[in-house]
């Protein structure tokens, strides 16, 4: 960093002595001084922010083959020209120092080698070695599916997606795996952040994706953030919010979490929380609004049922583990059918006074909370994102909102909305629509359903019977199958996730370097999975191709390639169909499947998958020209010869879109309506955008399911009846909780300034400056209790691991007595080696917000 | 007259006794600067800070007086470790002898000896002609300015702290300053800056009240007036009254303030006439000490420089 | 000492004497006025140099400071330097450039501690009240927290958090549904240790260190501003008024201290005051 | 931001930097910029075209970058260089990496 720092000052030198001498530096930064001539010459064309979920559309400016300058894109309906200081720093992302720009295969004298030196290849040898160990993989597979029906076939190969993957990344991906390779490995990381989510709405709603959108910032007269520290992780949306709780009489701000944030400085109700406890809260006010019979009796009886879930379900760890074994249902999802009486009987217990006690929280704060919630007259948004989904009862608390939001009846309407925030920039639009979850086909549906497989196999024009109907392994059993050898191939892309997963010591680390497993990791920088991998693909990242995300209110947004990647980088998609080139059918495909469809013989994959007649159904002339006239490369189509986007995305469009689609309710716009729109949230019903969804009047759909349904009505056509469901579920304890030795919760999470594992942001020189190291946020009674000063190195430590930072009494974050918290963005300080990998059991996702640690003097 | 200074010493009794004093000068110089070196360069950290004041090993506060008395006058009372330091430093000189800060520590005197031995060996005359009691006008002058204008206004151009600060925290312009007292003792005046002006130097020499290290000529008899003392002295005006003092019944022991006790006579003296003698052995070798009144060192400086013009042009 | 006589030579040496001592005195009163115009310029801080924690003013600085460099030695962040000759800062004396490295706030304050001579205050314990100089928010054209966008760097930096920097939450009239994130500088917490100009992520820092002097403003002596009195009070200076009361339409209220006229909602009352049947305007009793 | 020239071949060490305007006579701009990049540590960033050049000066070793200042207005051509910029070495060696727990 010295370098880049000594250059900064020089720069500043030359600048000061040419101000003095009244003289034009050529060269020298054009953002420094910004003389109008430069901005000639500059190409700008809109994209959404490559970081978070909210999904701010920036304007990127591109002079000579570099991105120069961006922009918050002035028109943009979600920020108007606003950007968070991430955003401020797009240009910078692209070109840290140490991008990849070739292939690096582990060898040992020219061989690979599991414990060899990372050497230059070319993507020809990259892909053959990585093609001979998947087929190995994949032959050991079909020996052992040999004889097992579809239902019951596993496979040895896997790949890790990101919901940070563009659509047609995703989608080409799950072609691969899923049709291509028959393997159901095939997970994102979005496990790590909106599968709990995603059972949520399933259970709840039998559709995914939140009902409302951005919109409810403007209506909503009280806000309710559970586990969400939004000032920092959706900066706009925060920025609104605040906006109309400035601006709006009687406007309130309830911030519950565990340990006090940024948020806190807006909160009139501010609540700090023993870890786990939300779920009585949740039913707390659900007892209130039942006692206080302030509940809307005429929207229960017409749109709502009521169940109760399966009990005491374990924690998603090992089975031999002893809790797992403790558990009386471990795993069990099963929800039983009940009543609004039985309901009311099973919230009774969560009194005032138990509530309040059992989670720390003064009884008046929560008084308060249950009356803003209770208030017809109130309309209430609920905001939640990590919080309550990395929570091993993170269904439950996703369920417990929808039940006070559904008693209430405030739901599906401007301003009343419980608002399930997305964290990453694609998790909706790449990992839940396009479905690349071990579980899921597009467009909401599943891979145990046969008719499901059978649609998609219809559409993809393959044999019946291709795609597996086992449910693949999901990211935190990868990682355990990797370390018993049951998983030996895994493609890891668009994220890093040794940094990310939890139980770094026990899980992960071993399962990576299990020579038994090919490991192969496709980033543009050299980050910790990296160099845990055996084979490293350079990668086009954002801007370097063409690409589209979908945001937390279902708005899909396009954008376009504006600079090719540095040395031999490529795209994801690229990558994908390349090595698809790599197989033949017979290589994967048992010799019953193939004679169901003889024309495929001897083809390659990429030929079934990606050349049959839709996918390269679109011509493509050289290059991609917007309506200005401004022209776009695109290396993909070039290299391909057709229009890949465009093709993958219209195949994708055929699960969602279209007369005889099994699920309605995902529609989308035909592909170039995205490119002349700042996005568009679907369903996209004949051009025109859904709002709120399943509100008559705002979503076609509920004319269309229930023909009779009142004026402004709701209908909630995911469920076959039309019901949305309530489903009660009790408080049960964390799987790690403090104790004699380890006595403080461990929380961790992320900070404004860096985005997740820091490979990007911390590699901007003023976001380093600005945040350089992660450090541990303690209360000043614990630090002290420690002999620990402010400033002062110590070490923190779990069951399963250690490591060391300095402590931080005075910053931004206040947690209470007996907490402390860390963010996960250091690469030189992975926290992920003190987590706990247990999982909520119905999602599968991990609980990173709570373990025990104890933390000490160096 | 030798071609040199030194030049029969070194021939009669070898290379190392005609250079002893220097050498011990010259480590004892640098050795000071490597103490305070060693922490910024090699990361041990002896002494912190630099001749203006000092934190020995944490414990031992070492502080200029002179520096110390002019921030006092500007108004400012110090901390007592700056007092400390600062009296015992007194004490030190008091004792061991006024001027032994300038031959033996600051590293200004580096320049003016390379000054003057340039101008031995180039054989330039640097004819220009000050009186040597400029220093005490200069002393009182510089103790002037923070009583008037409550700045330390003397730090700004101080060649001695700026060059040892220099070799310690960055040079800077600092150098110029260094070019600027070779090329006055070069060229203008000999021995312009350490014999002439510095008002540090005029300060130690007034400390140096009853210097228990005193250069004594003790065998002047064997003297044979090679005038190499002369050539070599810093301060030639000192070595007159002992040396060639026995008629007027002068004690062989040099008692002017301005000898820096720097012992370059000693080295230079092929016949050994002076040495180093301690207070306690002074009366057993007979040496009268003699009576000082007090008077202020100015007068009586002046009065020896008239009356012997001639000494004050040394034969070097 | 020569007997004092009046033979010629010694008037001669008397005369000799006096015009030697004249010379000098006016050669040094030569030198001495040089200095002096130097040191006049040369004690001229720039803004940019900002002195360690503790430092007495400006002037004292420069009389008490022997240029020791203790402080720069004790500081455990190394970020002090001492000026050399040739900078613009007064030769030897301790200063940071809060762009390269602010002070760090140390709670038990080394650099004071190795000051030998007050210059650096040793009354100075409470880090907090330190005054090295004062942050000014300067540029807010270029500063990006203004303009809307989420940064507030200099906020989370601040060793003083929340006192010295606070973030005023104001409508964003542009965008008209954002809110924007303003750093506002209290002058009566900052202690001027530049963190927030050391961090700012600008090319160039929009949040400046100046001396106090150039920074603050001054209330004129004749004004206060009434709501801070009333807080410092804590209530009323003067007594306040009786309860006011007001002839009011049925289904109004108004109140005098708050939100001034309000309509009530009563049960059946139209909510808005012009009735929908225009007979029953036309028809109403009553004076026009 | 495009990373400004490199500096010149011999290896800077973290020493100071200064920047400087170098004032030429008129029409020599550009010979004296040629001549000014051949000392060590020496780069020209501009102003040869108006007779003002833009020139940093980087420590290098046994080069000291103020002495390179000293020495510049001795070159023929030059009129005077002023010192505009001086930043000291030790402030860029606060190695960030460095300063972790």
């Amino acid at each position: 960093m010295t370098m880049t720092r000594r250059e900064f000052i020089k720069s500043q030198a030359a600048l000061a002595a040419a101000t003095a001498a009244g003289v034009a530096l050529p060269g020298v930064a054009p953002a420094q001084a910004p003389d109008p001539a430069a901005d000639l010459g500059i190409r700008w064309d809109k994209a959404p922010c490559r970081f978070c979920g909210t999904g701010c559309s920036v304007l990127v400016g591109v002079k000579d083959g570099h991105v120069v300058a961006s922009q918050g894109d002035p028109d943009a309906p979600v920020n108007r020209g606003l950007n968070c200081i991430k955003g401020y720093f797009l240009p910078k992302i692209l070109y840290g120092q140490d991008r990849l720009t070739q292939p690096l295969l582990r060898k040992k004298d020219g061989q690979f080698h599991k414990d060899g030196e990372f050497e230059a290849v070319s993507w020809d040898e990259a892909f053959d070695v990585m093609a001979e160990q998947w087929k190995k993989s994949i032959r050991r597979s079909m020996e052992e599916n040999q004889g097992k029906t579809v239902d019951e076939m596993t496979s040895r190969v896997g790949m890790f997606g990101s919901g940070q993957w563009t659509v047609w990344e995703g989608y080409a991906a799950s072609k691969l795996l899923k049709a291509g390779m028959r393997s159901n490995n095939l997970d994102p990381n979005a496990r790590h952040c909106m599968a709990t989510a995603v059972v949520g709405f399933m259970r709840a709603f039998g559709i995914d994706e939140p009902m409302g959108c951005y919109d409810d910032l403007e209506h909503a007269d009280v806000f309710v953030l559970w586990g969400a520290n939004m000032a920092e992780m959706h900066p706009i949306l925060w920025s609104r919010l605040t906006d109309t709780r400035l601006s709006r009489p009687g406007c309130e701000v309830h911030v519950l979490s565990t340990f006090e944030h940024r948020c806190f400085e807006l909160a009139d109700n501010p609540i700090v929380f023993t870890p786990q406890t939300d779920l009585a809260i949740l039913n707390y006010i659900a007892n209130y609004i039942i006692e206080t019979k302030s509940y809307n009796q005429d929207f229960i009886d017409k749109h709502v049922q009521f169940e109760t879930a399966t009990t005491d379900i374990g924690y998603g760890l090992r089975p031999e583990h002893p809790l797992e074994k403790k558990a009386a249902n471990a795993g069990v999802g099963e929800k039983m059918p009940s009543s609004f009486e039985e309901f009311a009987k099973q919230v009774a217990p969560y009194t005032l006074e138990y509530t309040a006690k059992l989670s720390g929280v003064p009884e008046a704060n929560l008084l308060r909370l249950a009356k803003a919630y209770a208030d017809p007259n109130k309309k209430v948004s609920s905001f939640w994102t990590m919080g309550f989904n990395q929570h091993t009862r993170g269904v439950w608390a996703n369920n417990g909102c929808y039940n006070i939001h559904l008693l209430m009846g405030k739901i599906s309407e401007p301003g009343n909305s419980p608002f399930s925030l997305t964290g990453q920039p694609s998790a909706c639009g790449t990992a839940r629509e396009v479905g690349t979850f071990a579980h899921r086909l597009p467009a909401d549906l599943v891979v145990t359903k046969p008719e499901h497989r059978a649609f998609a196999e219809k559409i993809w024009k393959l044999p019946d019977g291709t795609v597996p109907g086992k449910v693949g392994y999901h990211a935190v059993l990868m990682h355990r199958m990797m370390k018993d050898g049951k998983l030996n191939c895994y493609w890891q892309m668009c994220n890093n996730n040794m940094q990310a997963a939890a139980n770094l010591n026990e899980e992960s680390y071993p399962g990576w370097r299990n020579p038994e497993v090919f490991v192969t990791v496709s980033d543009p920088y050299p980050t910790v999975s990296a160099q845990a991998a055996d084979l490293v693909l350079p990668t086009a990242m954002w801007v370097e191709k063409e690409g589209a995300y979908g945001n937390a209110e279902r708005r899909t947004q396009f954008w376009r390639e504006q600079v090719s990647g540095p040395g031999e980088s490529k795209s994801d998609v690229w990558q994908i169909m390349e090595f698809a080139k790599r197989f033949k059918v017979e290589e994967v495909w048992s010799p019953e499947l193939i004679e169901k469809m003889p024309q495929y013989a001897g083809k390659t994959l990429y030929q079934v998958l990606y050349t049959n007649g839709q996918v390269d159904s679109f011509p493509f002339d050289g290059k991609v020209v917007d309506d200005r006239g401004n022209e776009y490369d695109n290396h993909e189509s070039k290299d391909f010869g057709y229009y890949v986007q465009k093709g993958l995305f219209e195949e994708y469009r055929m699960f969602n879109t279209g007369p005889a689609i099994l699920k309605r309710g995902h529609e989308m716009a035909e592909f170039g309506a995205y490119h002349k729109a700042r996005g568009l949230r679907w369903p996209v019903i004949d051009g025109k955008e859904t709002l709120w969804r399943f509100r008559e009047g705002y979503d076609p759909h509920v004319r269309h399911y229930n023909p009779e349904v009142a004026k402004g009505d709701v209908y909630f056509y995911g469920n076959p009846n039309g019901r949305a469901n309530i489903i009660f579920a009790p408080y049960e304890p964390a799987a790690e909780s403090p104790d004699g030795e380890f006595d403080l919760w461990l929380c961790t999470g992320r900070v404004l300034e860096h985005w997740h594992s820091g490979s990007m942001t911390r590699r901007v020189p003023e976001l380093y400056r600005a945040v350089p190291d992660a450090v541990i946020y303690m209360s000043k009674a614990d630090a002290k209790e420690r002999r620990l000063r402010d400033g002062q190195v110590a070490v923190i430590s779990t069951r399963r691991g250690e490591i060391k930072a300095r402590v931080e009494t005075r910053g931004r974050n206040r947690p209470p007595k007996g907490l402390v918290f860390i963010p996960w963005f250091d690469a030189n300080r992975l926290v992920n080696k003190l987590t706990l990998d247990a999982t909520d059991p119905l999602s599968k996702e991990t609980d990173y917000k709570k373990c025990a640690c104890k933390v000490a003097r160096v | 007259m030798n071609a040199f200074p030194g030049q029969t010493a070194r021939a009669e009794q070898g290379w190392l006794k005609a250079h002893r004093w220097l050498l011990l000068r010259r480590a004892s110089q640098f050795g000071i600067l490597a103490l305070f070196l060693a922490g910024p360069v090699v990361g041990i950290w002896i002494v912190t800070g630099n001749l203006s004041a000092s934190m020995t090993l944490g414990i031992l506060p070492l502080s200029d007086p002179l520096l110390l008395a002019q921030s006092m006058l500007s108004g400012a009372w110090p901390v007592a470790s700056g007092l400390i330091g600062a009296l015992i430093v007194l004490v030190f000189y008091a004792l061991v002898g006024g001027r032994v800060f300038c031959s033996w520590v600051c590293p200004v005197n580096l320049v003016s000896d390379l000054a003057a031995w340039l101008g031995r060996r180039l054989d330039i005359r640097a004819s220009g002609r000050i009186p040597r009691d400029a220093r005490y006008w200069l002393l009182g002058l510089i103790l002037l300015f923070p009583l008037a204008t409550g700045v330390i206004a003397w730090e700004y151009i101080n060649p001695v702290s700026i060059a040892h600060r220099g070799l310690i925290f960055g040079m800077g312009w600092g150098w110029t300053l260094m070019i600027a007292v070779l090329l006055y003792d070069l060229f203008v005046v000999r021995r312009g800056w350490c014999g002439h002006l510095c008002p540090v130097g005029a300060f130690y020499g007034l400390i140096g009240i009853r210097p228990a290290v005193r250069v004594a000529a003790a065998r002047r008899e064997h003297c044979d007036d090679c005038m190499d003392c002369f050539a070599i002295c810093p301060e030639p005006q000192v070595i007159k009254p002992a040396l060639k003092g026995a008629a007027q019944g002068i004690g062989p022991l040099i008692t002017d303030r301005q000898c820096t006790n720097c012992g370059r006579c000693i080295d230079v003296c092929a016949k050994n006439v002076f040495g180093f003698t301690l207070a306690y052995r002074r009366a057993g070798l007979g040496l009268s000490e003699p009576v000082d009144d007090g008077a202020s060192t100015a007068a009586r400086g002046a009065e020896t420089a008239t009356r012997h013009p001639v000494s004050s042009q040394p034969g070097g | 000492m020569s007997p004092r006589s009046t033979s010629p030579r010694a008037t001669l040496n008397r005369r000799q004497f006096i015009t030697g001592v004249m010379k000098t005195a006016c050669g040094v009163g030569l030198f001495g006025l040089g200095l002096g115009l130097y040191s006049q310029r040369a004690t001229s801080l720039p803004a940019w140099a900002i002195r360690p924690p503790g430092a007495l003013p400006e002037d004292d600085f420069n009389g008490a400071c022997i240029r020791c460099g203790l402080c720069v030695r004790d500081c455990p962040f190394d970020m002090l330097h001492l000026a050399r000759l040739g900078d613009k800062i007064p030769t030897g004396t301790p200063y940071f450039v809060a762009r390269e490295a602010g002070c760090e706030m140390c709670e038990d304050i080394p650099c004071v501690a190795a000051c030998p001579t007050n210059a650096l205050d040793h009354a100075l314990t409470d880090i907090s009240k330190a005054d090295m100089g004062l942050a000014v928010l300067i540029d807010q054209e270029n500063c990006i927290a203004f303009q809307g966008l989420r940064c507030e760097v200099c906020f989370n930096v601040c060793p003083i958090r929340g006192e010295a920097i606070t973030l005023d939450m104001q409508h964003n009239a542009r965008s008209g549904k954002h809110a924007r994130f303003v750093p506002v500088v209290h002058s009566e917490h900052c202690t001027g240790c530049g963190k927030c100009e050391e961090a700012c992520i600008l090319d160039v820092a929009a949040i400046k260190v100046l001396p106090r002097h150039l920074a603050k403003g001054q209330l004129g002596a004749h004004y206060r501003l009434g709501w801070e009195q009333k807080h410092e009070a804590g209530g009323a200076l003067v007594t306040p008024d009786v309860e006011h009361r007001y002839n009011l339409p049925e289904g109004m209220r108004y109140e005098h201290g708050g939100r001034g006229l309000i309509q009530e909602a009563v049960p059946g009352q139209p909510a808005s005051p012009i009735p929908d049947n225009p007979l029953d305007v036309l028809n109403r009793k009553g004076a026009l | 931001m495009k990373p400004v020239r490199d500096a010149s071949p011999v290896e800077p060490i973290d020493g100071d930097i200064l920047s400087c305007v170098v004032q030429v006579r008129p029409g020599r701009g550009l010979e004296i910029a040629a001549r000014l990049e051949a000392l060590p540590g020496v780069e020209v960033h501009g102003g040869a075209e108006v007779d003002r050049l833009v020139v940093t000066i980087e420590d290098q070793v046994g080069h000291r970058a103020a002495d390179q200042l000293g020495a510049l207005p001795l070159i023929e051509g030059v009129i005077n260089a002023v010192l505009i910029y001086h930043c000291d070495g030790r402030a860029l060696r606060a190695d960030p990496q460095a300063a972790e727990g």
